[in-house]
């Protein structure tokens, strides 16, 4: 990437920062030049995000040094295909779950936009870098504006929410910096790429050292996924979130899932032999517990919100284990999946809202109906009701099609991509040699879990869509049915472009087993002589 | 005609009419319907084409890139059995359709009905021509998904609701076994592609995976075909408006079992799992059914016991192996579709035009509508197996293979009598169908006076009655080569010689045949009377599989909340000891295999200095702990104690730009934490005293305890091991080598900040911007709790001592207390900022930078803020915070881009000299702009925290007077 | 020094983990203040330790083993400010948590003390 | 010059503190002349009240006078607390005062406070009394007349 | 030989001003009354501030005098806070 | 041990000198944090540190560096001039909070003779 195409790799970070920067001096009364100021930049956000995947599809991994200094020793952005693709959901989600929030939520609150875009800064920094140190610092800015977020618009439940939400990630951030401490003891580096050559040359003297800082900081990391047992927070806080706010939230854990894949392939690749193994099978087996826990979440779940939570903590747990399987094949079906499952996500948290708006306080009616009839069928004898279907209005009409997409996403059902994504890793699970007992029980969890989440959105949305009642809907703005639709669509798509977006993951997955590529861009150039000490040289360096 | 694409046109035009009749008005009933209709019959024309070249023996296929890497091409496959079956889908759907334009009412929003019907066509017809199994599984679901809409049509019924909702669950769980049971084959097979499958049956049935693939597959069959114990859900299914009855049990949805079982037997039948599952559930089934039929009151109920009677006795031919069972079974399924479809419209009608279809109700309707009478009774004939009609040729094939010996088990021996048995419950429950319906007295208070159904509404049936006749009179002419084709496209070279007569001279199937009917009649004249006080069957009855199913859900969903509850807490602590026990545990395994060693460097001489600081360090510490309960203040200086020790340390340490941060980052937090502590509450004294606190609770403290201790040792064990080993290459090498010559500034840790690392900078400044938003933010709703709103005791006291007083007046105590404090404090604020001014202008060279001086120039204004109070320096001083944010941000971020404008990367530093007269060459760096903005965002943020929390206290006077004003003055000023 | 230093950070966490452990959130505050401390110490271990050696360089050659390594030191820096900032976000929801509560438990209602 | 430096005594103070800490270089002095120039002029917005300060011989001695008394006071606390056979009674002590310059009453404070075995606890604005806690007060008179006349007077020759 | 006696008295020194910042967390932790406990912070605040000071002569270098500067200008703002919490519940009114 | 700075005798024992006795100076201060009985005797004690002590170890520096840097160094009056005017700030309002808490808990350390304090209870 040369000339200004080169700059395109930070803009994803500075581009959300200058706006929000330029918003505070805004007064809160000019909600409308925000709105637009904040839209603006998301939609920007998409194009440059395209435009990074589609050339670093064309050339390959980019690596942009910031302050021009050479690799290691500076910061660097890396932008690949993975990072971009990223950018790109990311930026989606942005994007729609703004939209959505115009239609009255950034009302709620001072500085909405500021924070919110802030909150897509951290997410786009934490994806580009390539220095485990700023990823730090990405990370406390994703978390700094995640805690504002959620705060906005105050209340009991999001207050005492996110009391143990910032709790749990203020130690979770000091389990991180503790694992950068222990590994830069170790290796002397703070850059990935670099790291990754290092890691090999470790002496096996330092080799339980670097093990430990890893292990911590992947707890760290961890609670961001949202692991078994480090999660219970994460339903309850995301349901506490306002909806849009929420919706751009199912990419967080995401976060956490992306650094896990990013490190473990770059740290403990195919080359490190027992400690990775074992890292391996503590993912999975958590993976499969974090799953079996959604599962029963998502069963036990008394509100959508709850269900919509356990079932990000069900998708972390597919990620995870199928993490700690590996191979090319389940890598690029978990990028599949993790795209489609996010998207998927994203919309039932904008779709919720609108859907129990109507519906009174109370929770889902539970699994159990009452013995109307029983198993010999004398229902329709006694059934006084008229058999003439009732008009349902447009906006229950526009509402049930959107929540029975959900539904259908969350389930791995067809028609949207939810189905390819679960075909694509139970293949993926099979296509090994030999069929380990835990992948049977993946594949029956990943099972379960469809069938508790159609079991529990059935329930909800037969009880919220169906079941008529008194008052008449309230009215659904377009502002909100768009971003939906939206997010709806990019599933649609998926499904039907599932050839080249599946072909994009595998090389996704390829590219990540032979990280060749990135350390190449973000790694150390050649080695640097030392330099000859002089006055310093006006201008900037050649 | 048949070019393979239009194949594609089949299978979309369906889909395309649901879409257009979806946008339709809801008053569009005449549209709506002639729309769906038109695009059956094109279907039914366009699939009527393909008949020369299937009938050639072709397989025409279809292929589309879809997912190629995974070994999946979109496929569009026919063969004669598919097509066949297509057509039959694509028939009965026209006449259902024919027929439901006249049963919906008009009140209906029936294009949404038309809609649901032409999708589950469409998804229907996915199924039937899929070629391969991935995409056949995707059209399976969908099909699971239009019933469950199609059943759930008039949703404002409970029923509605609850049988659509089990449907979808029991349907939806076997199609996903079916899935994995096709991902299996895939794996055994090397391909999805269903000519390769069916090429690989061998290979497949000697496969180690053959059972699990069979069993999963199967399970997706028998839940969509109702097999028992699946069965369940189809009566409910009955809820649904009686067209969609007449479509989804007898052509399509339950037929997709059927369909799937057939296409797939030549792989997967022929051994011995195959037979004993698939005929154990198919005899299961077809009795239970079948019995259950006998007992029902409901008409459409009867009809679909008999629906899954008859879809055992499929199951149960396909299970059979034997080719000549499979021919039976093709012939079977198409002949059950039309006198069931039929059947199904005349118990519409019956609804329709009576009001009801309670058996014990109706009586002699035979007189009101004559012609539906007719044509139900020849179709109830054909159910039963009366001869000249289908339902007898297929049933007198079935008789004949239940005579077959196939396994050599008991089953050979009792299959003959139980089939005998089954056909004569079918008899029985057919004459019930039409006698206590059609004959007998003329009904009694119907809720709606009978008459014949309109012109247009029976044409379908009689359609369909016509075709049962002239296949049960002229098989080999009518029904004859398509039955052939398509059994040949099944069982390719096993295809059997088979004859279609009616008659085939006095044989034992012949005989079982008599003995069904006659016995049946005999049965019904001896019983039926009795029936109709009945309420459920006997022994079948009392299965209630759908209170089980219900039973079993609410099970789970119970089951699932109290192991959730147990695996969940949600109390902060425990997940907190959980995250560092964790933490703990995994940071400490890698030791257990490698071994714990202290490096090889040695040890520095102990500084008896720093012994002693950290002695009281850890004291401070360790009080902290002790105290922070019920001491808070105690704690907050203890903690203050314990950041001495550690800014000393740094200083000692060689970090004196640490040091002196943490200094003033000290002293912000404290002000910070006491302006918090303002809102808590008393504490009140232990609830428990020591000695009679509870076992759990001490448990409790001890495993804490034991955490702590283990964290502490670990994080000291894992210092020294680091400390103790030879310095790593690092990286920052380059920085100390680099500082000055390439950053210009001899304070490398500052030349890090703003240079090296400014990136890491910019973030933390965001953080800090973030932060006091949300700070901001929050305070601005902030609601204290009832017993903090009042002032603190302390000044009420003050406050009520200086009223009683004569010569005193209001706030004099506070007054006099600051007296002296204001003045030095008020002149002390330009010394401060001078010194703030100072750590940030040396920064890059000395200790100290722009976050330094930015705490330093907010505590010169916080000291203001204490010595003079809110409303004196803001009356005074108009601090903007949020524009020094703003601008500090800016600037830093502007910095950073400005060295685009010379085309090298954000932040790359420019370093001049500018020329001075009388003070020479002063070196200008871009990253002390960058610093200035730290600065800035570093002052806005702070003061606008300590601001936000201290206008709570300016807020409450106004609110205890009732008031809510919400406005505060930190965001009038900025 | 490296015993004392360890040993100091021994005790910061294992107070700061105690004081987390606690169900106030006033508690927890503290803790967390005690264990950043930790947390910073043991960065600055990581770059070992060096008395006398602030990497303040001249204006000449610098060797780089003269020096403590500045690196920690800078990521310690941004690790202070950023734990004050979150700090102080804490403190303002313990705040409002106690303001809608009624209580200063962390879970918001008050079960043991 | 008055509307360029309103204070400028204390922009004085500002230069010497910004030379003191930098270093004396012709650059520094510019530079810290302007912050000084700069940064003092935020003191025009806190309006402080006039102080009415008048330098003077008499600083000179005050500040000798209080170097002397802080050593003594240092020697005699010391004694106090080293050896507990040194009697003493601490005791509170109210003060009527003349002073009303508040300059010269924080100046005051400052020092009784700053001296070692005197601590200004609180100054009653309407009585104009203030009260002071001494460590050793044998005799009450002697610390009034010791303040009085010491402290006091001279301040007001420096305020008033 | 200066060197080594300066070396000696530096460390006495500082191991003085240790004890006396001991004294001083001793009168934290012990109290009895907040005030005590306040006022023993203060106390270790100027002990730190001298040990710094000190530091400075044994090493030589001007490098911590603006942490000790540091504490002497704005040490102070800690224990105002407190000590206003006392006696009016509030630090910022 | 660190390495002390390479002074000539006289300096060296001038600043050894003005070290130690500063730091005995404060020590006796804060011994009297241990030794004197009541708060109100305590808060006179740090005062030795803050005067004396600091003005001693203060005039060690300066010595030093100004020796060292062959030119007068004397930044440390501003660390003197600084403690002497925030010490008093600290201690007057400390002691006037403890007086009120004390006459609120009904322990009374003023004469009653006066009207200055706050009378609670
Ligand atoms: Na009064
Ligand atoms: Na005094």
């Amino acid at each position: 990437m040369t000339g200004w195409l080169a700059h395109l790799i930070i803009l994803p970070i500075l581009l959300p920062l200058v706006a929000s920067a330029m918003m505070l001096s805004l007064d809160e009364r000019r909600r409308a030049t925000k709105r637009a100021l904040s839209l603006g930049a998301a939609a920007l956000l998409i194009a440059v995000a395209a435009v990074l995947l589609w050339f670093v599809r064309e050339s390959g991994p980019q690596a942009y040094r910031l302050g021009d200094w050479p690799s290691p020793f500076a910061i660097t952005l890396v932008a690949d295909r993975l990072s971009t693709m990223m950018l790109l959901l990311t930026s989606i989600l942005g994007f729609t779950s703004l939209f959505y929030a115009s239609a009255r939520w950034d009302r709620s609150g001072p500085r909405f936009h500021a924070l919110f875009l802030l909150l897509l800064m951290g997410i786009n920094g934490a994806f580009l870098t390539g220095d485990i140190f700023n990823l730090f610092v990405f990370f406390e800015v994703l978390l700094a504006a995640s805690y504002g977020l959620i705060l906005h618009g105050a209340g009991t439940e999001r207050t005492s929410a996110s009391l143990h939400y910032i709790t749990i990630n203020i130690a979770a951030s000091l389990l991180f910096l503790t694992g950068v401490a222990l590994i830069y003891s170790v290796t002397g580096t703070l850059n990935m790429a670099d790291l990754a050559t290092r890691v090999s040359l470790t002496d096996s003297e330092d080799l339980a050292l670097l093990e430990s800082g890893a292990a911590i900081l992947g707890v760290a990391f961890l609670v961001k996924a949202g692991i078994w047992p480090l999660c219970f927070w994460l339903p309850r806080t995301y349901a506490a979130a306002s909806p849009p706010v929420a919706a751009v939230f199912a990419i967080m854990t995401k976060v956490g899932i992306y650094v896990i894949l990013r490190l473990s392939f770059l740290l403990f690749g195919k080359d490190s032999g027992g400690a990775a193994g074992f890292a391996n099978e503590v993912l999975l087996f958590a993976g499969l517990a974090t799953m079996g826990f959604g599962i029963l979440g998502i069963l036990a779940a008394r509100q959508l919100t709850r269900v919509a939570g356990h079932y990000v903590l069900v998708s972390s747990g597919i990620l995870l284990a199928a993490i700690g399987i590996g191979g090319e094949a389940l890598t690029a079906a978990l990028l599949f999946y993790l795209v489609s499952s996010t998207l998927a996500v994203s919309a039932l948290y904008l779709i919720i809202e609108p859907v129990e708006r109507n519906a009174d306080e109370e929770d889902i009616i539970d699994g159990i109906a009452e013995p109307v009839f029983d198993d010999e069928y004398v229902g329709a004898i006694e059934e006084e009701e008229s058999e003439v279907g009732i008009v349902i209005p447009g906006t229950i009409a526009i509402l049930g099609g959107g929540f029975i997409f959900c539904a259908l996403l969350l389930a791995g059902l067809p028609p949207l991509s939810g189905f390819i994504a679960k075909f694509a890793l139970i293949d993926a699970l099979f296509s090994h040699v030999v069929i380990a007992p835990a992948h049977w029980i993946m594949i029956a969890l990943i099972i379960l879990s469809g069938l508790a989440t159609m079991i529990a959105m059935t329930r909800a949305g037969i009880d919220r869509l169906w079941t008529p009642g008194e008052e008449s809907p309230s009215r659904l703005s377009v502002i909100e049915v768009t971003p939906i639709g939206l997010l709806l669509g990019v599933c649609l798509l998926l499904m039907i472009a599932a050839g080249p977006v599946m072909d994009f993951m595998q090389a996704t997955a390829a590219a990540l087993y032979d990280p060749g590529g990135y350390i190449e861009a973000a790694g150390p150039a050649v080695s640097i002589p030392p330099e000859s000490a002089s006055p310093p040289i006006a201008g900037y360096r050649p | 005609m048949h070019d393979p694409r239009l194949l594609l046109a089949v299978l979309s035009l369906p889909f395309l009419g649901a879409m257009i009749a979806a946008a339709l008005p809801q008053a569009g009933r005449n549209w709506a319907s002639a729309i769906a209709g038109s695009i059956a019959v094109a279907g039914v024309v366009l699939v009527a084409g393909f008949y020369p070249a299937v009938a050639a023996g072709e397989v025409i296929r279809s292929e589309a890139s879809w997912l190629p890497s995974l070994g999946l091409q979109f496929t569009l496959r026919l063969d004669g059995f598919t097509w066949l079956f297509a057509l039959m889908v694509l028939a009965i759907g026209s006449l259902v359709i024919l027929y439901a334009r006249y049963y919906m009412s008009p009140q209906d929003p029936v294009p949404r009905f038309f809609a649901f019907l032409q999708a589950f066509m469409g998804a229907m017809l996915g199924i039937v021509l899929s070629g391969n199994l991935i995409q056949l599984a995707f059209f399976w679901e969908l099909t699971s998904l239009f019933s469950f809409l199609l059943i759930g049509y008039w949703h404002h019924n409970q029923g509605a609701r609850d049988g659509a909702r089990m449907a979808l669950i029991v349907t939806g769980f076997g199609g996903v076994c079916m899935l994995i049971g096709f991902l299996l084959i895939g794996r055994i097979t090397g391909s999805y592609d269903i000519d390769a499958v069916l090429a690989a049956g061998p290979v497949i049935r000697a496969h180690d995976a053959y059972l699990p693939a069979l069993i999963l597959i199967l399970l997706g069959a028998f839940t969509k075909s109702a097999q028992f114990p699946f069965h369940f859900w189809l009566p409910h299914a009955m809820a649904a408006p009686t067209p969609v009855s007449a479509y989804l049990h007898s052509a399509t949805m339950v037929k997709a079992g059927v369909f799937l079982l057939i296409l797939l037997w030549p792989a997967l039948s022929g051994t011995e799992s195959w037979y004993l599952i698939v005929t154990a559930a198919g005899l299961a089934t077809l009795l239970v059914g079948a019995w259950s039929a006998i007992f029902q009151q409901d008409l459409k109920g009867l009809l679909a016991y008999s629906t899954i009677s008859h879809l055992g006795l499929i199951t149960l031919l396909l299970g059979l192996g034997s080719p000549l069972a499979a021919v039976a079974a093709i012939f079977h399924t198409v002949n059950h579709a039309t006198f069931k479809a039929s059947l199904f419209m005349a118990a519409g009608i019956i609804d329709h035009e009576t009001g009801t279809r309670d058996l014990r109700r109706l009586s002699g309707l035979a007189k009101f509508m004559p012609i539906t009478a007719t044509l139900a009774m020849v179709a109830a004939a054909a159910m039963a197996g009366v001869p000249l009609l289908n339902g007898f040729l297929s049933k007198e094939m079935f008789l004949a293979e239940a005579l077959e010996a196939h396994s050599g088990t008991i089953l050979d021996l009792v299959l003959p009598y139980l089939a005998t048995l089954a056909s004569g419950f079918s008899v029985f429950y057919s004459i019930r169908f039409i006698n206590e319906t059609f004959f007998g007295p003329a009904p009694v208070d119907l809720p709606r006076s009978p008459r014949e159904a309109p012109r247009w509404m029976r044409l379908p049936m009689e359609i369909l009655v016509l075709a049962c006749l002239l296949v049960g009179i002229v098989p080999a002419l009518t029904i004859g080569p398509f039955l052939a084709l398509a059994v040949e496209s099944v069982l390719g070279e096993r295809t059997p010689s088979y004859s279609l007569a009616i008659w085939h001279g006095f044989s034992l199937p012949m005989l079982m045949s008599l003995a069904a009917l006659v016995g049946g009649a005999l049965a019904y004249r001896r019983f039926g009377r009795r029936l109709g006080t009945m309420d459920r069957s006997p022994v079948i009855g009392r299965l209630k599989a759908r209170r089980t199913f219900e039973a079993v859900l609410a099970t789970i969903v119970d089951a699932a909340r109290l192991l959730h509850g147990w695996l969940g807490p949600h109390r902060l602590q425990v997940q907190l000891r959980l995250l560092i026990g964790t933490a703990v545990l995994l940071g400490a395994l890698p030791f257990l295999f490698l071994g714990y060693s202290r490096g090889p460097e040695p040890v520095a001489l102990i500084d008896p200095v720093f012994a002693l600081i950290w002695m009281i360090g850890g004291l401070c510490a360790i009080g902290a702990a002790w105290q922070a309960k019920f001491h808070r203040l105690v704690a907050l200086s203890l903690i203050g104690g314990a950041g001495l020790a550690t800014s000393i340390s740094f200083i000692w340490l060689s970090a004196p730009d640490l040091g002196l941060t943490q200094l003033l980052v000290e002293i912000v937090t404290l002000v910070l934490l006491l302006l918090g502590l303002r809102w808590l509450p008393l504490r009140r004294p232990a609830i428990w005293p020591e000695a009679r606190m509870p076992l759990i609770v001490r448990l409790r403290r001890g495993q804490d305890l034991l955490i702590a201790l283990a964290g502490g040792t670990g994080m000291a064990a894992l210092a020294y091991a680091m400390m103790t080993r030879p310095t790593a290459d690092s990286i920052s090498r380059y920085f100390v080598e680099n500082a000055y010559p390439k950053g210009g500034g001899t304070n490398v840790v500052n030349v890090i900040l703003v240079d090296f690392r400014g990136f890491d900078t910019l973030g933390e400044i965001t953080v800090l911007t973030i932060v006091a938003l949300t700070v901001f933010t929050l305070l601005r709703r902030f609601r204290p709790a009832p017993e903090s709103i009042e002032l603190p005791h302390q000044q009420q006291r003050q406050n009520e001592f200086d009223r009683a007083e004569e010569d005193r007046s209001h706030g004099d105590t506070l007054a006099h207390y600051l007296f002296v404090p204001r003045i030095i404090m008020q002149w002390l604020f330009p010394v401060i900022l001078t010194f703030a001014i100072y750590l940030l202008m040396r920064g890059h060279d000395l200790p100290g930078g722009g976050f330094a001086g930015g705490v330093t120039a907010s505590i010169a204004i916080l000291l203001l803020y204490m010595a003079g109070g809110t409303r004196w320096v803001e009356s005074r001083l108009d601090i903007l915070p949020l524009r020094w944010m703003s601008f500090g941000l800016l600037l830093a971020t502007g910095t950073g881009m400005a060295a685009w404008i010379a085309g090298y990367p954000f932040l790359t530093s420019h370093f001049s000299y500018a020329a001075i007269p009388l003070i020479g060459d002063v070196p200008i760096a871009s990253a002390w702009l960058f610093d200035i903005g730290v600065f800035a965002v570093v002052v806005g943020t702070t003061v606008l925290t300590l601001i936000a929390l201290a206008h709570q206290s300016i807020r409450l006077p106004l609110r205890r007077k009732g008031s809510e004003e919400q406005a505060s003055a930190p965001e009038r000023s900025a | 020094m490296e015993i004392v230093l360890s040993l100091a950070i021994g005790v910061l966490t294992a107070s700061g983990l105690w004081l987390l452990f606690r169900p106030r959130t006033f508690q927890v505050i503290l803790g967390l203040s005690l264990l950043s401390y930790a947390v910073n110490l043991f960065i600055i271990a990581a770059g070992r330790l060096r008395t006398d050696a602030p990497p303040i360089v001249g204006k000449g050659p610098a060797d780089p083993a003269a020096y403590a390594d500045p690196l920690p030191q800078a990521l310690v820096l941004t690790a202070i400010v950023i734990s004050f900032a979150t700090t102080a976000l804490l403190v303002v929801v313990l705040m409002a948590s106690r303001g809608l509560t009624g209580t200063d438990h962390v879970d918001g209602e008050d079960g043991e003390p | 010059m008055r509307r360029l430096l309103p204070f400028p005594l204390l922009t004085l103070a500002l230069l010497v503190m910004w030379v003191l800490l930098t270093g004396f270089s012709p650059g520094h002095v510019v530079l810290g002349g302007l912050v000084a120039a700069l940064v003092s002029r935020t003191m025009l917005s806190l309006e402080p009240e006039v102080t009415g300060f008048r330098p003077g011989l008499a600083v000179l001695r005050l500040a000798a006078l209080v170097v002397a008394d802080i050593v003594r006071s240092n020697i005699a606390v010391a004694r106090i607390v080293l050896f507990r056979g040194v009697e003493h009674k601490s005791g509170f002590l109210h003060l009527p005062i003349e002073l009303r310059n508040p300059y010269a009453l924080a100046i005051l404070a400052v020092i009784i406070t700053a001296t070692p075995g005197t601590l200004w606890v609180e100054h009653d604005a309407r009585r104009h009394i203030i009260l002071i806690h001494v460590l050793d007060l044998v005799d009450e008179e002697e610390w009034i007349q010791l303040i009085k006349h010491r402290y006091e007077r001279l301040l007001m020759e420096i305020f008033e | 030989m200066s060197t080594l006696f300066l070396a000696l008295v530096i460390t006495a020194a500082q191991i003085i001003l240790g004890l006396s910042m001991l004294c001083a967390a001793y009168r934290m932790l012990r109290g009895p009354r907040a005030q005590d406990r306040v006022l023993g912070l203060d106390a270790l605040y100027l002990g730190a501030m001298l040990l710094l000071v000190t530091y400075g002569v044994q090493t030589g270098r001007t490098l911590y005098y603006e942490a000790a500067l540091a504490i002497g200008l704005l040490g102070f703002a800690g224990t105002v806070a407190l000590s206003k919490f006392l006696m009016r519940g509030e630090v910022i009114e | 041990m660190i390495q002390a700075p390479d002074l000539p005798v006289w300096a060296a024992i001038i600043v050894g000198l003005l070290l130690l006795g500063g730091a005995v100076v404060t020590l006796i201060g804060t011994l009297g944090l241990l030794r004197l009985k009541t708060f109100y005797e305590r808060v006179h004690a740090p005062t030795l540190g803050t005067t004396l002590g600091s003005a001693l170890v203060l005039a060690a520096s300066m010595v030093c560096f100004t020796v060292l840097q062959s030119r007068p160094v004397a930044h440390e009056l501003l660390i003197g001039l600084f403690v002497t005017l925030t010490t008093p700030v600290t201690l007057m309002l400390l002691a006037r909070a403890a007086i009120y808490r004390d006459r609120s808990e009904g322990v009374l350390p003023v004469p009653p003779s006066s009207r200055v304090p706050p009378r609670d209870e």
